[in-house]
């Protein structure tokens, strides 16, 4: 197959080239860095209005419980509602804070994804953020400060440096 | 209920006015069903995956061999099943690159493409049952394996001009969940394929109809379905299914980027929930690991105390589950029989006490401990945990 | 008309209520169909065989790869497809053999195993158009390939005591035609298989189900479906089928007995109807022996004059479909494209008039010429005798 | 796969042993020296009369023309009805009159497989011979004088002897 390849031309003529106005309309990731973030800003209490509103059916009041799992620490895990995946929330779990941003905006509510505008998105990750006690309740998250949360969990991560063999890791 | 023997529609209006009893009777006596546009499958035979909300299980102890029929390759997605229009799909490019590009199906199918025999595995694939009353499709069902076809994706990467400097790049598909996976540039410039056909046809819509990325080898969530758009990058992004989904705690840690599937192997016959006769057995399985072939399957048929040597079928394909039997007088006696798989990177598969052991954790991703079926005297057979 | 979205069965009920231009305009908007029991074909796709009263022909210029979906697998059958009882199915060995035998079905599957990928052609597969306007599937769609498993039919040869006096079998089916065939001992201990399943699930009724003979490398005819009775003799049955039919006229001779499928390769894209345009063109196609493996495939793209190494695709398996590429800059101008296989035995695929010269005869059984396919400027590709 | 079969039992105890009553239920096959010929007879005259009832609807008045192909050599072949096959009927292209009777009991008539009696196969078969040239109208067919009739295509049968290699053939 690499002979292949070294018959390939420079081009093969196909495709077509993009502007960068069709980019950024599909191009709505956030990195770590913040690279992606859109202007606008939010801060908890907007965002607990929301949460009611739209979250909690699926997630639990306050983040805890429901039938889709918990979202926030909770000191009350043995509570005997359905407390899926307690040990793993966004407080105890999540490594960047600017993850809860991008998986909100672009997956939830569950059953209405990207219904979201930027600005709700802002308010819904402060809340979040703030329920877990990473954030205060008055910070206002933007594309300057989201990046800037350092998350519990962050320390914990290590990348897999398997690479086969006889070890068992 | 009485058994449809009606297998071919345009048969139908030929044989529907026969009383099954009639026609099974001897069916050298009546002229059968003409030629189809489409083959069907038997009547009697009614293979199923298992289903949960978000996923689907190939019956792994129904099947022979080593192709998994289309409909039957495992299921695993965030939020279900686009629909999406193959005349107005395109695949964007972007990010560090000379040239952002869009393809579209058609240009995707008109590049040099390649084609591969390679397992698909959901890296959640595997499950336990105290009682023992699970079946392959339910302990590891979450791997099937495909011909993949498509165009390599550094084909691609050539034809935008990947910078030097791009390390990661994003996978986004365009389902409901708009999945996003980092992946190491590397792997797309080593074997990623953009992959629009399996099994001869064009991918399920089930498997990323109409394009999907397949990293042969690695997690099957990295292989993103319903593929939409890839942006180069000098950094991971992080997403949501690389931090709090498809991460397994190991000792203090919580391991990321984990994504190569380690070896496993399972026996698939006998497996509950068949129950066996005295006599000669021929153990199958398959084996497999993303690492590359699989180099030796071995059997116990004493509990783990002796191990033999299992026959593997040809073809012995590079990352892909590769058929093992063994051949096996059953006396009687109650034992337990189990496979272990080596690769050839010299793992080889270990016990269930070995791996928690290692991670300090009973469970999580990448979970693939030797799996052990008891047999009773009475010939049941029941999973048992090593 | 309307494209019908819904994909699986349990999704109709959520698709059901949502206009589809709505549902496919963004599919990252809503949830799409659950995971289902049975994957689906995406309503964008419709591969079909093509029927006659007697057969059906595989779409070859709509797939990809080596593998056929078993749906898609060509029918022959000389009365219909039988429907079968696998509760009651049993095959019967007799005739020269220490103790006649009679095996179930769930016998047969007890047996030790064998699984093979390899190709089934039935050896009238070949036809041609004068205006040219056919497509790969009418000339020669009666090729498929899946992986075959099933028990040797060496294995139930020992069981029985096959005479060593014994030098042909008869192979008979349950179908209405009672298909049967005459086969040399030496095939049945050779590589001849009892085949119960097709590409990973039970043999499809239009392919034999519940078992059937399968005879490697051999015309399709010969490997009887629906297979109920074998009688070992000491001399060939002469059946109608390998008397009156499956022989061919060579000069003055009727040419019997003539079971090796020849070589043969046909370029599957560009093919008619498709319609190309001037740049780089893969082409590509499948090439297959029935003596053993390809050894290579040569494409020539000025009708004949000269001729390139084309890519064989890995895995390259013994009596299979091989798929080849090669890669080609097409200019605009009017030429004719064509492939040749060679096989290990050395044979090289001969052009029509090679073939009629050899035979003084211009068609019949185990007819595998170079087909061409004329390009005209306009990037219309007709077929073109050799 | 050597391997295997070496290691394997002299038996798998799989399948049962049948009996000769058994096996004579299945066992319809017929070989060119008469192996498989059941008792009974017939004449041409008897075939004449069951042909044009059950079979010269597919296969023309006379076993000339009719849908599903000639079965008599004609020499009329020029005739406008739709003659496929003309060139390899019974009587041209057919190495063994056992063939015939094989086939008939296993496959005719088509819309009836296996429905015909075997005294009623032997008439057909002495009538489709007589039709054909190859027996004289008062010849009886049974399983002594069928395996005795020469059939003018067999001297020119030949066993494929093709080994594969360079050779076009
Ligand atoms: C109809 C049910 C539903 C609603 C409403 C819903 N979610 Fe979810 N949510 C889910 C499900 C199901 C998942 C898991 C998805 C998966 O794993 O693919 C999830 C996952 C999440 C996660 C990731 C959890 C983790 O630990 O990985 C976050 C964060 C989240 N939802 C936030 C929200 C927010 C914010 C809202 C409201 C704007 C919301 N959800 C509304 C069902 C819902
Ligand atoms: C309903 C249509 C039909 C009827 C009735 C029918 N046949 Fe046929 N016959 C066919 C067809 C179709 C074939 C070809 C079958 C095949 O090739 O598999 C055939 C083939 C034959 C052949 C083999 C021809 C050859 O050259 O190979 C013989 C002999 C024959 N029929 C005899 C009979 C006799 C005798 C009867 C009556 C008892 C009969 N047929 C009634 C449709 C019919
Ligand atoms: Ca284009
Ligand atoms: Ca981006
Ligand atoms: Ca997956
Ligand atoms: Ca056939
Ligand atoms: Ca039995
Ligand atoms: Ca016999
Ligand atoms: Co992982
Ligand atoms: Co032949």
């Amino acid at each position: 197959t690499h002979q292949d390849t070294l018959r390939y031309p420079r081009t093969f003529g196909l495709g077509r080239v993009v502007s960068q106005e069709e980019i950024r309309k599909l191009d709505i990731d956030v990195r770590p860095d913040g690279l992606g973030l859109p202007p606008g800003s939010g801060q908890a209490a907007e965002g607990k209005l929301l949460y009611a509103r739209k979250c909690a059916v699926c997630h639990g009041e306050g983040g805890v419980g429901g039938p889709s799992g918990s979202l926030v620490t909770s000191t009350t895990a043995t509570a005997p509602s359905p407390q899926r995946r307690t040990e793993k929330t966004i407080g105890t779990y999540w490594p960047y804070a600017t993850t809860v941003f991008d998986y909100i905006r672009r997956a939830m509510p569950f059953n209405e994804p990207g219904s979201l505008s930027n600005q709700e998105v802002y308010q819904l990750t402060a809340y979040l953020l703030h329920a877990n006690g990473v954030i205060g309740e008055q910070t206002v998250m933007d594309a300057e400060s989201l990046p800037r949360v350092v998350m519990p969990a962050r320390e914990r991560f290590v990348s897999d440096d398997r690479q086969g063999g006889p070890e068992i890791k | 209920a009485a058994v449809v023997i009606v297998q071919t529609a345009s048969g139908k209006a030929v044989q529907a006015a026969i009383p099954e009893a009639k026609y099974l009777e001897d069916p050298t006596k009546r002229p059968g069903v003409p030629p189809g546009e489409l083959g069907t499958r038997s009547s009697f035979e009614k293979p199923l995956k298992k289903i949960s909300d978000t996923s689907s299980r190939t019956p792994l102890q129904d099947l022979y061999g080593i192709i998994t029929p289309s409909d039957l390759h495992y299921e695993r997605h965030h939020n279900g099943v686009p629909a999406i229009d193959p005349g107005t799909y395109e695949l964007l490019i972007h990010g560090m690159v000379d040239k952002p590009m869009a393809f579209s199906l058609s240009d995707l199918k008109r590049f040099p493409s390649v084609s591969r025999i390679c397992f698909l595995e959901c890296s959640g694939n595997y499950r336990s049952q105290a009682n023992g009353q699970i079946a392959p499709q339910e302990i590891c069902g979450l791997t099937s394996q495909s011909e993949w076809i498509g165009v390599k994706l550094s084909t691609l990467f050539r034809e935008v001009g990947v910078s030097p400097k791009a390390t990661w790049f994003l996978a986004e598909g365009s389902d409901a969940a708009v999945m996003t996976r980092s992946v190491p540039v590397s792997k797309g410039w080593e074997d990623a394929v953009i992959a629009y056909a399996q099994n001869g046809e064009a991918i399920r819509p089930e498997q990323g109809y109409p394009a999907r990325l397949f990293l042969p080898g690695w997690e099957g969530n990295a292989s993103v379905k319903w593929l939409r758009r890839i942006e180069l990058s000098d950094a991971p992004f992080m997403t949501r299914e690389e931090t709090s989904k498809y991460t397994e705690p190991v000792r203090d840690k919580y391991r990321q980027f984990s994504f190569v599937m380690d070896a496993r192997s399972i026996i698939t016959y006998p497996a509950y929930p068949a129950q066996v006769q005295k006599g000669w057995i021929e153990i199958r399985g398959i084996a497999w690991s993303g690492r590359g072939k699989v180099l030796q399957v071995e059997v116990s048929t004493d509990a783990g105390k002796t191990w033999q040597q299992a026959h593997l079928q040809p073809p012995i394909l590079d990352k892909a589950h590769t058929y093992f039997r063994y051949l096996w007088e059953w006396k009687g006696e109650e034992t337990e029989i189990m496979s272990r798989v080596t690769d050839e990177t010299g793992y080889l598969q270990p016990t269930y006490r070995q791996l928690t052991e290692a991670r300090g954790a009973s469970g999580g991703y990448h979970f693939n401990p030797i799996t052990a079926w008891w047999i009773g005297r009475d010939g049941k057979v029941l999973f048992r945990s090593t």
